[in-house]
Parts: structure tokens; C-alpha cells; sequence
């Protein structure tokens, strides 16, 4: 079902959601984040990339996962806290960081279901914002499957027309959203439609990045463990976490106890992101580290993307936003990192 | 404790001098506020700028680090260094905006039970206005 | 003005004439418009090399991976290493002797003088340009630079675009080189801390709600450790287990790591890693102002040192990375210290 | 393994019961994490209470315990040696002191209660992380160094050398000696002073384990107890002692006139001299500052007359070096400098003096044969005003210390004024009299009642010459009226000051000074001729203003002390010293800059400590960027358990 929204109506519309949290890209300082956003009229949409992916809103950085305090005699009693969030929307959320959910999805779904991650995943709506023009010089999501209008996990997908807004329904959340609102929305026109076809078929060709062949690279990397590429590459890196910590798709987590006092016993169990560019990510207590460089570190990073993830869910774990690319300290560019796997020889 | 709020104060005390002077204080049976516990150390040089953070984390209302005189220490030297060490963390507190009331350096010699004993009680009345020190307190 | 060709030449006669095993410099890269390091062992591939105001980054950062890399090696090749060093990052490079972290031999130092100008504040430029995604920026027409965006090109001058930390720089020529390109007059600065005003000016609330704000952005992905040439422990206090571990250290002893900081990127926690980053680099800092550049979110960081720079200037007469054989800040005092704040 | 941790708080009768609820302190601390065994107990120090302490140790066989009770600086050592007695490391015992620092100080018993727990649980956490320890042993040079060759030094140096232990004894100048041998006679018994000294003086050189270093200085001081390398300045008197027949033929002949330090200005003396006919040792020196040149072409006229050649123009100065175990300190004391004293006249009228001159004017060796004879014209004074108090108890413009002997030497200067002037009339302007001390107030009844010495209780407000007389203007405070006299002469009791250089030697030796740069006692009461450095002690005026008795009752203190040490093969040093950790090291050497005791060096690019020289501070670990040095049972892990402790989070 693929309806009209006046940019105007946006602020309306969202007033009219009542009973969800909104999240949507603000302006702090000089940079835009996700944040949670009380008032539409702050809300506006023709923003560049954020620095962070909405990730943090279904995969925060820091979760509680239990609780826990000594009794009288001492004996540690241990409570479990599982989030309840409300009911939320993210909007305008960049299909590349959408697609990057479906890949949450894979990861934190499977057999064992991840309690933290799926209670706030069912309870969100993800409205998205086709890239009519591309948000990061970086940007290189058609060479990782996705597209600037993709639609894969989003529940709604809006695209830019001047002074409204193409709105598309994929899902039965999406529709729902929609309807709780109908009377801001009107069908759109025949001009209407192919003025959205036309934007989202020209949207592509105006991504500039792209790695050729991509699909040579995880057969290549399966033997390229011992590869010198990796110190070659690796000689700039500063061993910071920008790369992983603002990737839509890095998921990693370190579990640890943090006591509020140590007497009477009190504290939590928390879990917070980590990084496989740090050097604890892999230290063993015996103060062996099988990672010990960064050559190592990056390695596990390009062999995770692009190797192992494919083997083990049939996809890149990369939707091409480019964040790593743009955000190193130093340049580090994947493009050319996998450009220079599939060449090597 | 119930009733008025009651300031928690770390005092880090070098051996030789401001610890024998607070002995000297009980001794004497000077009265002051209980609102101090002394942390004695072997000399103010010795207190580390992460003692006094993590006070202020642990949720210390204030902070007192004293030390023998200026050319009184125990170990010749280890107070000119704090007194260098100390004056960077607290221009560091007040320039994250911390109360610079919340952090106090003095030098008590041991025979200064009587500059003890006043120290505290000042510390504790300019510390009671200011309620809970909550800034750097870790969340619970 | 420096001449490039003649920084290439000198990099490759050094190279030429094995005096070192490689040179660390600056080139264009392909991720975006400030210059990425290259790492040149080649004398034939010189040509990489530019100098120009998107040579932001503090090369000698490299010289702790050089010193680790020979500590990992069974036979260490002991050769120096060149990199290619601004003003700021000679300062650092002098730190790090008088720490006797790394020897003068190891470093073949190639300065480059910044003259009255400087190197630029990429957060600057994207201001000027709202909004736009910027696609490419020309930094080899100084004085002035061409930045295009979706709808074109514009010139502007670099002057308008610099660093806070090069309108503030106390050493627009190394202070310690092998080599010097560039002209050696000093560049007269009004106020070596104007950028404190700001927030000095503010009341101590208001000034813990700037921080409390920016340091609530902090994802802690350590960028400014890492980007930190002064920062070279091999285990920080942010870290979560012990990387001192021996053959016989006892579980006890691992046990006991002291967690100062908690990994959660919680409000005392980050006041906690930022506040004692700031302690640990007093006297330290030489205000390469690579901490604020690589922050993701753009906190402020650069200020938290520049308070306790000035700190050491106005109370101690310190000034770090100009005296590499005196004692450091905090090893040392004078009589004369203040001592006003004590009772 | 976790460490079982007993507590044992003790009542001290109501010392601490009194305010604190000691059994709820014992009950909680039971429930503290660690806590294996907790008890109270009325006096914990009993033999009782530590005997509880031991059988809990045995029984709940526990690793480390905390007692709570009184500062550490009394019952540290009693419960380390219960502990020990109970069969664990003595350092496995830390004190929570709740009396000083909480019993005593506070009246809420609520309060009170829980800050008492705060500060064991601290202890306890403490405790948990103690390492067990064993004294470092040290070996020791079994020779002591002896500063200074008045009565003090002197006394030390034989009370040492005759039990045994070799000595060298440093002076500064030509003879050893002192300020006593210029003394005429001494208070209260008015025995001759040269009479009682100089055969200790002559013992002294004749001693067999005495090495004499006259006219030295020393220089500097390295090591620690037990083990100190000293270097001395000897300075070149060119004359060789042994050759020299003191037949004096010298002096006749020498062109140059110098004051005469051993008058102190009133008479003057040649460049080439001996101090005092009793000198030890008995020699001449050439004093080059006022001889002409060592070259016979400039004067040589010495040389010339001196038959057994002992003059060598080619002698120099040398540095000796001397490794010795302990060090005693007796450089004795200055009179408060005439500069500052120009208000009483003093170095502008002739006939105004101090009080050593005043004994240089009674002494039968002195100037005048021992006739009170007015400096300007030899006349003998008949009034002569002494004036106490110059320059002590007057924090406002001078010391504010009382110089502790003037009374008394003021009261024996009136008085053998008056034995030497029948018919003169002593004056004497005083604030107080102090004479407490053996037949020291009879003394002064004597010079009243006796002498008729005429004492004004009131200070001198004016000085000054007029004619031949020299006005005295002051007030008798208890008259109430002014007082103007017309005197002959006038006697300053001028404030006795650490002597000239004392401040600088004591620096160099990391021996700290009060505040008017008296050497400062290791405790007042407790520990009166200690420094705070271990094996360095003091003796006489050097430490503070004292009269003879005392100064040889002081000296014979810091000979024993310094005997205590050479009598022992090795000594033993606390292991609270700093440990560093080789992999966190960086060898960036902040530690070494900071440590007052050089007891931290690089070796192969990392900080190693020398556990001897090291006290324990702790500046380097609070300096180190990598918590990578700590000192032992303080570290920081166990401060940042403490904190936590303390905050009773």
C-alpha cells in the first residue's frame, strides 16, 4: 500500500502516534545521532549519514543483564532484568542500517533466541529513508547486495519528493502505522509514482564506491589467513574500536560484574559492546594473546565480514554505509582492503 | 543515619605528620564531627590523583588529602610533589565543574591537633549546603 | 615555504642510503580528504609523499608500533625509522625521549615546518558547508583550498579552516629534526589559551552540564587513546584484565586488577577514563590535538588538556616537549610552587 | 585461596567502650566478607587479650587479623608480635585505630559506632591483601663519624672509642674545643673551664680509636645506616704538626694582622697561628685568606724562620673519604648575628659586647688576662649593664625561643664581675629568670643576694654613646618607672643560633630542621637524640640551645644510640618498601627523579629499587603513569579496597 505524506503532515503524523517512543536523527553539536525525540517539528529528515547507526536503540552498548546482592548470611541472591520497552518507531532510518537488522536477526536469532535483543526488536517500527542522494562518499551498499531503496527490514519506507514524501507500507506493522493516521495520507498520484520510480532508479547510479567482483573475495580469503596483506594493511591502524563500535553490523559483547560495593556484596551483571580491534577482545588470563597485533585484529575483522558471517548465514555482514571508511582516524578503506584480497596474488 | 544529611568525607592522612596530628587531637580529646574517615598513608606524596577520583566515584562528599609541612616531610620531598600533583587535580575538578569546595589539601604537623580538628569542622560546614555529592558518584 | 620535491628528495637519499628501514609520511587516500600515513620502504615509490594542511595526523604515534615490533622480534632489525614531523609532533617525539621511551637513534626525523599556517579542522570545513556532503576537497593551491559538494566547487582560504590547536601553537617549526624544511620564523600567537575562555568564563554548573553532555557521548572506542602518541602503557587503566602477566603471576594477582573504570559507558564512568587520560598526559600533551580529531562524536577532548597545559604554564612554568633532558612535571617542583589552595 | 581474615576489637576500659558500641562493631564486622572470626575484648593488649588473640589465630586458624584500638604508633609492634607468637607473619596484623582518630574525638555514640566500623572494615581490607614480609637485613661498617669538636662531639667521640668502636671525629676549625674551651668559668660551680675540657680534648687526640680531622669539614654524605660513605674536605694548614716544635718564631715574623677568632675580634692575630696556646692538636696554621702568598717570592718570611721546616707552601687541600656506620652530629651553636642586633649598639660602641667576649674579657687566657678592662680604653668599668633576652623570645622581630642558658650565664657574668670590681655595681635587665636546673637557682639567690647584683625586670628600649659612658634606656616593669643609666659597659645575651653551615650539612644528610633550623628530633619525647633519618643523631647545641651538662648528657645519649648500631653485625630494615612490576614498566624514570632516597635506578631499561636505601614513601607509585611500582602492603589495590571500605559502600 504506497501513500502520500506532506513533509509538513510529518510532525502531525508523528503527534499522532501516541503510546510509542520515536527515534530519529538530530543534531548534536556538529554531528546527527539517533536520539529520542519528543517534538516532530525537531525532526528533519534531510540529513547525511549519522555517525552511529540506530543500532544502539534495539542493541544498546550497555545492557543489565542480572542483578545481583549478598543476603544476611552472606549467600549472593541473583535477580534476572529483562527489558520491557514501549512500543517505538525509528524514523528515517537509512536502508543500509536497516538491512544491517536482518543481519541482528540471524546473529541473535537461530536456535537460541536472545531475550535482551528481541524484546525491544518485536516492539519497533522501522520507518526508513530511501537514499535519493547518497548520504556518505562512501557509501558502496550496492556492492554488498543492498541498494539505496532497499526495503529489507523496514516496515515502511519513505522517499524524498521536494515537499512530500513517497510513502511505502511494507509490512503489516507498517500498515497498521499508517492507519492510525489515515486521514494525513492521500494516494498518490500516476505523476507521483513514476517521479518516485524515476528518483529511487537514478539513486544508484549516484554511489560512486564499489569493490568489483566482490563475490571472489570470501572463496580467497578462506587462504588467506597467513597472507602478509594483513601487516601491509594494518601498519596505519591505531587500534581504536570506530570501525566495529559504529558498524550497524558489529556485534560483539564482553560480559562482566560490576559491584556497586563490595560490602555488603552489591552489583550487576552487565553486558557492553566490545571490539575485536582491542587487545583484551582475546587475551587469555595465562597472558597468551592469539591476536597478539593488529595485523591479527583486522584480519578478524575483513575474515568476519566477508568470510566466516558468509559461510555461517549466507551474507556479507557489511551493508556499505561506509562509516568505517569515513571515520578512520587513519583511512583504513575497506574498499581497497578487498579490492586488494581479490587481486592478491 | 536518619534525620539531617550527614557529608562523607576520605581524608588521606601521611603517617608522620597529619595522622600523628589527628592523634594528637584525640589525645587531647578535641571534638569534631564523625563525618571524616581517615585513610592513613605513609606520605601525601604517596596519594595517587585515582585515589581521589575513585573517592568521588565510591560517592565521597569530599575529599581531604593532607600532609606535613613544606620542608617537615618525613621522606624530605614527598609533599612538594603532591603539592605539584594536587594542584593539578584540582584545577582539573573545577574546570569539569565539581565544586572546588568538595576538595581540600592542608598540611597539619603533629603537633596540630587544634588546625585538625578546625579543618574538619570547616570541611563539614561547607560541604552540609551542598548536599550529596552526586557528579562522579557511580550510578547504582 | 616547503618545498615537496625537496622533502621527497631527502626521503629518498635516506632510504637510498639505508639509513633507515622506512619512512613514515603522509599521502591522499581514497577514504576521504585529510591525508592518510604511508609507510615507504621503496626509495621508487617516493612519489606518495605530499605535504600539505590535510597532514593532520601525529606520525610519531608509529614509533610505539616500531618499539613494539622490535620487542616481538627474535632478531630486531635496529635500524631508525623516518617519519615526517610538524612542530606539535616533534614536541611528542621529545616527550618520548625525555621518557626514555624510545632513543634518539631510533628516529630519523624529517621536520616540516608549518610556517604561519597550519593544518586543518576537518569539522570546520564541514560546518561551512551545512549539511552538503562534501565529495572531495584540493589541498595543493595553498593558501587556499577547493572544496566541492553536490552543487560545486569553492575556493576558500585554509587560514579560516585552521585547528584551534594551530591558532594556538606554541612551535610552528620542529623543535627537534634531523632534517628541517621550511622557513624557522616564529609565528607570534596572541593567546595561547584563548580556547579555554569559553568555557572558563562558564559557572561550575554550567560548566559541569558541558561536560556532563559531551562526555555523555563518549562510546569509548578509545579512538583518543589510540590516536595519543603520548599514550604507549601497554596496559590502560580502562583496560579489563591484566596484560601484565608472567610466567608467575598467581591468580590472585590477576584477580586483584584493580578496576578503576568500569568498561560501562556510563556518566562516571567516562568522567572517570577522560578525567584520569587528562592527569596521566599533565605535562605530556603537546597539543597535537589528535584526541578531539579522531573522536567520532567531536567531544571536546583537546580542552581537558589544554586546562591542565595551561595549569603547568602559569603555576609551574612547565612546558612540555621542549626540554627533553629536564624532569618531567610531575617528577620534579620548586620551592616556589603555589601553595594558596592549601590550608 | 581465599584469606581468613580475625578481628579483635578491643574496649580500652571506657577509652573506647565508652563511646563506641564495640560489641555492635565486633557483631557486623563478623558479617564483613573475609571475616572468619571477630571478638571484643576490654584491653586487647593484656596479655590476656593478645593471649585471645593467639588461641583465635590457632584455632580458627586464620591468615592475617585486625585489631581495633588505639594509633598504631603504640600497639603496632605488641600484635605483629602476638601475631608472630600465634605462628603468622608479623605483617599479616594491621591496627584500625578507633580511639584517637574516633573514640576520643567523638561524643555520638551512634555516629561514633559507625565510623569505628568504616575504618576496621578498611583495615580489613587492607589486611586481606598483605603480603607476608621479612625484615631486610643490612650489613654495617662498625665506625661511627663524629661532627663537630666541641664538648658535645668530643664526649661522643670517647664514649664511643672507649667501648670499642673506631671514631673519627671532624672539626672545622684549627682546634677541636669548641665554644667551651672559651668559656672563663663555668656556671653553677665556677670550675675553670679549660681546666675541666682540655684534658677530654687531649684524650681525645691521644685516643687510640679517634681519628682527629681538625681544620676539615665534611662534604658529603652518601649510603644509609649501617653503611655511609662520607666525604670530607680536609683543608691544607701548611704546616706539617710533626715537624713543627711550636717554637713560635713564626708568628714574630708574620706581616699580617687578623682578628682573633678565639677572642672574637678582641685581640688580633697573625695569618700564620695557633689558636690558643692549649690547641689540640697543638700546631700552627697558615691562614691563606690573609697571607699574601704561598709563593716566597710574595712574602715567605715564615718559611724563612722556620727551622724544622715544617712550613710547606705546596700543601693541599684533600677530600678523604671514610665509610662509617653511624653518624652523630654535634656542630653546636653561633651567637644571633650583631647585624641584626643594632638597636642595643652592639658592633658600633666598642664597650658593648656579647657574652662570649664578656667570658673572653674574664678568662685569665683572654685578652686581658682575665682584668675586666673596657675594650675602648682600658678602663675598668664600675657599671656594667647585662642585658638578657637579645634577640630570643621576640617572635616579632627576632627568635621566638627562649636561648635557655643566658639566665645563667648572665647571673655568673655579674657575679665575677663583681669578684673582679668590688666596688662596680651590676646591672641586669631581664623578662624572666629561668634557672631551672641542679644548684641553678642558688646560683642566681647568690648573684642577688650575695653580689648585689641589681636585677630590673624590663627590657632595654635604648643604647647609646654618650662621651665616655654608654647610655642604657629601659623601663622596670615592675616599678613602673624608667630606668637611665650611665655604664661603663654593656653585656649582651645574645640568642644562641644552629651554627653557620649546619643547615646546608644537614640537607645534604636528609636531616630535617625545625623551623629556626635546629636539627629536629625524630620525637620530642620518645626519641630526643634521633633524626628522622636511622642511624644519624645528635648531640648538644646543634639540636637546640643547651648548657654543658646537658650537651654531655646528649652527646653520651647519641653515643649509645650510635653504638646500639655499631654493636650489631647486620641491622634490619622494614620490607614496606616498593616492588615494581617488570611488565608494566616503561622505564620512563619519573620514579627515579622523585625518590628522596635514590634508592631507585634504570637497569636495562627498567626501574629496580634498592629495598636497603628505600623507606617506603610511596611517591614513586603515586608519580608511576603504569601503577607499575607500588610499596608493599599499601598498594593500590588495597587503597582502592580501603576507599570503598570507608565510604561504607
Amino acid at each position: 500500500m504506497d501513500m502520500i505524506l506532506q513533509k509538513k503532515s510529518l510532525a502531525p503524523w508523528l503527534e499522532r502516534l501516541e503510546g510509542y517512543d520515536i527515534y530519529a536523527p538530530v543534531r548534536q553539536d556538529d554531528i546527527w545521532n539517533y536520539a529520542h525525540v519528543t517534538d516532530g517539528r525537531d525532526i528533519d529528515l534531510g540529513y547525511p549519514n549519522t555517525v552511529q547507526s540506530p543500532k544502539p536503540i534495539i542493541f544498546p552498548q550497555c545492557e543489565t543483564i542480572l542483578e545481583f546482592s549478598a543476603s544476611e548470611d552472606g549467600t549472593p541472591v541473583m535477580r534476572e532484568v529483562i527489558p520491557e520497552p514501549n512500543p517505538f518507531v525509528v524514523l528515517g532510518m537509512r536502508p543500509c542500517d536497516a538491512r544491517a537488522l536482518t543481519l541482528y536477526d540471524k546473529v541473535f536469532g537461530g536456535d537460541i533466541k536472545d531475550p535482551y535483543y528481541w524484546k525491544r526488536r518485536e516492539k519497533g517500527i522501522l520507518v526508513g529513508l530511501a537514499c535519493t542522494v547518497p548520504p556518505s562518499p562512501n557509501c558502496f551498499c550496492p556492492t554488498v547486495d543492498g541498494s539505496p531503496c532497499s526495503t529489507d527490514g523496514l516496515d515502511i519506507l519513505l522517499t524524498d519528493l521536494e515537499d512530500r514524501y513517497y510513502v511505502e507500507s511494507l509490512t503489516k506493522k507498517g500498515e497498521n502505522l499508517l492507519n492510525d493516521a489515515k486521514t494525513l495520507f492521500k494516494a498518490p498520484t500516476a505523476a507521483e509514482n513514476k517521479a518516485a520510480a524515476r528518483i529511487k532508479s537514478e539513486s544508484e547510479k549516484k554511489i560512486n564506491r564499489q569493490v568489483r567482483q566482490l563475490a571472489e573475495v570470501p572463496p580467497k580469503l578462506a587462504g588467506m589467513f597467513d597472507a602478509s596483506l594483513w601487516d601491509e594493511e594494518a601498519m596505519s591502524c591505531l587500534r581504536c574500536g570506530i570501525c566495529t563500535y559504529l558498524c550497524p553490523t558489529c556485534h560483539c559483547f564482553d560480559i562482566a560484574d560490576e559491584l556497586s560495593s563490595s560490602s555488603p556484596l552489591k552489583g550487576r551483571r552487565i553486558r557492553n559492546w566490545d571490539t575485536c580491534q582491542f587487545p583484551d577482545f582475546t587475551m587469555h588470563s595465562s597472558g597468551h594473546n592469539p591476536r597478539p597485533d593488529k595485523a591479527s585484529r583486522l584480519r578478524q575483522r575483513i575474515l568476519h565480514k566477508f568470510h566466516y558471517f558468509v559461510v555461517n548465514h549466507e551474507a556479507y555482514q557489511c551493508t556499505g554505509c561506509g562509516r568505517c571508511i569515513s571515520l578512520c582516524p587513519v583511512g583504513i578503506d575497506i574498499i581497497e582492503v578487498l579490492d586488494k584480497v581479490r587481486d592478491y596474488a | 543515619m536518619a534525620g539531617k544529611y550527614e557529608p562523607t568525607i576520605v581524608a588521606f592522612l601521611c603517617k608522620w605528620c597529619s595522622s600523628a596530628g589527628s592523634d594528637l587531637a584525640g589525645v587531647s580529646r578535641m571534638q569534631y564531627p564523625p563525618n571524616v574517615v581517615p585513610i592513613t598513608v605513609m606520605c601525601s606524596g604517596s596519594v595517587s590523583p585515582l585515589y581521589i577520583l575513585n573517592a568521588f566515584k565510591k560517592g565521597a562528599d569530599g575529599v581531604l588529602v593532607s600532609g606535613c609541612h613544606p620542608g617537615d616531610c618525613h621522606y624530605i620531598k614527598g609533599n612538594y610533589f603532591a603539592r605539584r600533583r594536587i594542584a593539578l587535580v584540582k584545577e582539573l575538578l573545577e574546570f569539569i565543574g565539581l565544586e572546588p569546595e568538595r576538595f581540600k589539601m592542608s598540611w597539619v604537623s603533629a603537633a596540630e591537633g587544634t588546625k585538625y580538628t578546625q579543618i574538619i569542622k570547616d570541611f563539614v560546614d561547607v560541604l552540609e549546603p551542598l548536599g550529596p555529592q552526586m557528579k562522579l558518584r557511580r550510578e547504582q | 615555504m616547503v618545498n615537496l620535491d625537496d622533502l621527497k628528495k631527502e626521503a629518498k637519499r635516506i632510504l637510498q642510503d639505508d639509513k633507515v628501514k622506512y619512512v613514515v609520511g603522509y599521502t591522499r587516500s581514497s577514504a576521504g580528504p585529510l591525508a592518510s600515513p604511508v609507510f615507504i620502504e621503496d626509495p621508487e615509490k617516493i612519489g606518495e609523499l605530499i605535504w600539505d594542511a590535510s597532514c593532520v595526523q601525529n606520525l610519531a604515534k608509529f614509533l610505539l608500533d616500531e618499539k613494539r615490533r622490535k620487542g616481538r622480534a627474535k632478531k630486531p632489525d635496529t635500524r631508525p625509522i623516518a617519519i615526517v614531523v610538524k612542530g606539535c609532533d616533534s614536541r611528542s617525539v621529545n616527550v618520548l625521549l625525555q621518557e626514555k621511551y624510545i632513543e634518539r637513534k631510533d628516529v630519523f626525523l624529517l621536520g616540516v615546518s608549518c610556517e604561519d599556517l597550519g593544518v586543518v579542522d576537518q569539522k570546520k570545513i564541514a560546518q561551512r558547508f551545512e549539511g552538503k556532503t562534501i565529495q572531495d576537497i584540493k589541498f595543493d593551491l595553498s593558501p587556499e583550498l577547493a572544496v566541492t559538494t553536490e552543487d560545486g566547487t569553492v575556493k576558500l582560504p585554509i587560514q579560516e579552516v585552521l585547528a584551534d590547536r594551530c591558532l594556538e601553537c606554541q612551535a610552528n617549526f620542529p623543535v627537534v629534526y634531523d632534517v628541517l624544511l621550511g622557513d624557522k620564523s616564529r609565528k607570534k600567537v596572541d593567546e595561547p589559551f584563548g580556547s579555554l575562555e569559553e568555557i572558563e568564563s562558564m559557572a561550575a554548573p554550567q560548566r559541569w552540564e558541558f561536560w556532563q553532555e559531551q562526555l555523555g557521548k563518549c562510546v569509548r572506542c578509545y579512538a583518543c587513546r589510540s590516536a595519543c602518541p603520548m599514550c604507549y602503557c601497554d596496559e590502560c587503566v580502562v583496560d579489563t584484565i591484566a596484560f601484565a602477566v608472567a610466567a608467575d603471576t598467581s591468580a590472585e594477582e590477576k584477580a586483584q586488577k584493580i578496576k578503576w573504570i568500569e568498561k560501562s559507558p556510563t556518566k562516571s564512568e567516562n568522567f572517570g577514563y577522560h578525567m584520569v587520560r587528562a592527569i596521566h598526559l599533565a605535562g605530556r600533551c603537546i597539543d597535537c590535538g589528535e584526541c578531539e580529531r579522531v573522536c567520532p562524536v567531536s567531544i571536546p577532548l583537546r580542552h581537558l588538556n589544554k586546562k591542565l597545559e595551561k595549569a603547568a604554564k602559569q603555576l609551574f612554568d612547565y612546558n612540555a616537549g621542549f626540554e627533553p633532558d629536564k624532569p618531567a612535571l610531575v617528577s620534579s617542583f620548586r620551592d616556589e610552587d603555589p601553595e594558596d589552595f592549601i590550608r | 585461596m581465599k584469606k581468613r581474615t580475625g578481628v579483635f576489637v578491643c574496649h580500652c576500659g571506657i577509652n573506647i567502650a565508652g563511646t563506641v558500641d564495640v560489641e555492635k562493631v565486633a557483631n557486623n564486622l563478623a558479617k564483613h566478607p573475609g571475616v572468619d572470626h571477630s571478638e571484643d575484648y576490654v584491653y586487647m593488649c593484656s596479655d590476656p587479650g593478645q593471649n585471645k588473640i593467639i588461641e583465635a589465630i590457632k584455632e580458627k586458624n586464620l591468615d592475617n587479623i585486625v585489631v581495633a584500638c588505639c594509633s598504631p604508633t603504640l600497639h603496632e609492634s605488641t600484635f605483629r608480635n602476638a601475631a608472630k607468637a600465634a605462628g603468622i607473619n608479623e605483617f599479616q596484623s594491621e591496627i584500625a585505630n578507633i580511639r584517637e582518630q574516633c573514640s576520643w574525638v567523638h561524643k555520638d555514640k551512634l555516629k561514633a559506632t559507625v565510623k569505628a566500623e568504616r575504618i576496621t572494615k578498611s583495615a580489613v581490607e587492607r589486611v586481606k591483601q598483605n603480603e607476608s614480609l621479612e625484615p631486610i637485613s643490612v650489613p654495617v661498617t662498625r665506625r661511627g663519624l663524629v661532627i663537630g669538636g666541641g664538648i658535645a662531639g668530643i664526649q661522643a667521640a670517647l664514649d664511643m672509642a672507649n667501648t670499642g668502636y673506631e671514631v673519627v671525629l671532624v672539626e672545622r676549625s684549627p682546634s677541636i674545643g669548641g665554644h667551651m674551651i672559651q668559656l672563663s668559668e663555668t656556671f653553677p660551680t665556677l670550675d675553670c673551664s679549660q681546666c675541666i675540657l682540655t684534658p677530654k680534648m687531649v684524650e681525645a687526640s691521644k685516643h687510640p680509636k679517634i681519628k682527629l680531622m681538625p681544620y676539615s669539614e665534611v662534604q658529603e654524605i652518601s649510603g644509609y645506616v649501617g653503611n655511609f660513605k662520607v666525604k670530607i674536605h680536609k683543608k691544607a694548614t701548611y704546616v706539617d704538626p710533626d715537624k713543627c716544635t711550636l717554637c713560635d718564631e713564626c708568628t714574630k715574623v708574620c706581616p699580617v694582622v687578623m682578628p682573633n677568632e678565639f677572642d672574637i675580634g678582641l685581640t688580633g692575630r697573625k695569618a700564620i697561628y695557633i689558636p690558643f696556646p692549649q690547641a689540640v692538636p697543638a700546631t700552627y696554621t697558615l691562614d691563606i685568606r690573609g697571607c699574601p702568598g704561598l709563593v716566597p717570592i710574595a712574602c715567605g718570611k715564615c718559611a724563612d724562620v722556620c727551622e724544622p721546616e715544617a712550613i710547606d707552601y705546596d700543601m693541599r687541600d684533600q677530600i678523604i673519604e671514610e665509610e662509617v656506620g653511624a653518624i652523630v652530629i654535634a656542630t653546636g651553636y653561633d651567637l644571633y648575628d650583631k647585624v641584626n642586633m643594632a638597636e642595643y649598639g652592639y658592633g658600633k660602641y666598642p664597650d658593648v659586647l656579647d657574652g662570649l667576649q664578656f667570658e673572653r674579657l674574664l678568662s685569665a687566657s683572654g685578652p686581658t688576662q682575665g682584668q675586666v678592662l673596657r675594650p675602648s680604653d682600658h678602663k675598668e668599668p664600675k657599671e656594667v649593664v647585662f642585658i638578657q633576652c637579645v634577640g630570643s623570645r621576640d617572635p616579632e622581630m627576632h627568635c621566638s625561643y627562649c636561648s635557655k642558658i643566658c639566665c645563667m650565664y648572665t647571673a655568673k657574668h655579674a657575679m665575677l664581675y663583681k669578684h673582679h670590681v668590688h666596688d662596680g655595681q651590676a646591672y641586669v635587665f631581664y623578662i624572666d629568670i629561668r634557672s631551672g636546673g641542679k644548684n641553678y637557682e642558688e646560683f642566681v639567690h647568690r648573684t642577688t643576694e650575695e653580689d648585689s647584683v641589681l636585677y630590673l625586670r624590663g627590657k632595654v628600649s635604648k643604647i647609646f654613646q654618650d662621651g665616655d659612658k654608654i647610655k642604657v634606656w629601659g623601663v622596670d616593669t615592675l616599678s613602673g618607672k624608667h630606668v637611665e643609666i650611665d655604664a661603663d659597659m654593656v653585656v649582651l645575651a645574645m640568642a644562641m643560633r644552629p651554627s653557620e653551615g649546619a643547615q646546608e650539612l644537614a640537607k645534604s644528610m636528609k636531616v630535617s630542621m625545625d623551623k629556626d633550623g635546629f636539627l629536629a628530633e625524630a620525637h620530642p619525647k620518645l626519641r630526643p637524640v634521633e633524626s628522622v633519618t636511622s642511624g644519624i643523631f645528635f648531640a648538644g647545641a646543634a639540636q637546640a640551645p643547651k648548657d654543658i651538662p646537658e650537651a654531655v648528657a646528649q652527646a653520651s645519649g647519641a653515643a649509645a644510640k650510635a653504638i646500639s648500631i655499631l654493636s650489631q653485625d647486620q641491622l634490619f630494615h622494614s620490607p614496606m618498601v616498593a616492588k615494581v612490576t617488570l611488565n608494566l614498566c616503561t622505564g620512563c624514570g619519573m620514579c627515579v627523579d622523585v625518590c628522596p632516597y635514590e634508592a631507585i635506578s634504570l637497569k636495562d631499561g627498567k626501574a629496580e629499587v634498592n629495598e636497603v636505601l628505600c623507606e617506603g614513601c610511596g611517591t614513586c607509585s603515586a608519580t608511576c603513569l603504569r601503577a607499575a611500582i607500588a610499596v608493599r602492603n599499601i598498594t593500590p589495590q588495597q587503597v582502592f579496597e580501603m576507599i570503598d571500605a570507608s565510604i561504607g559502600g
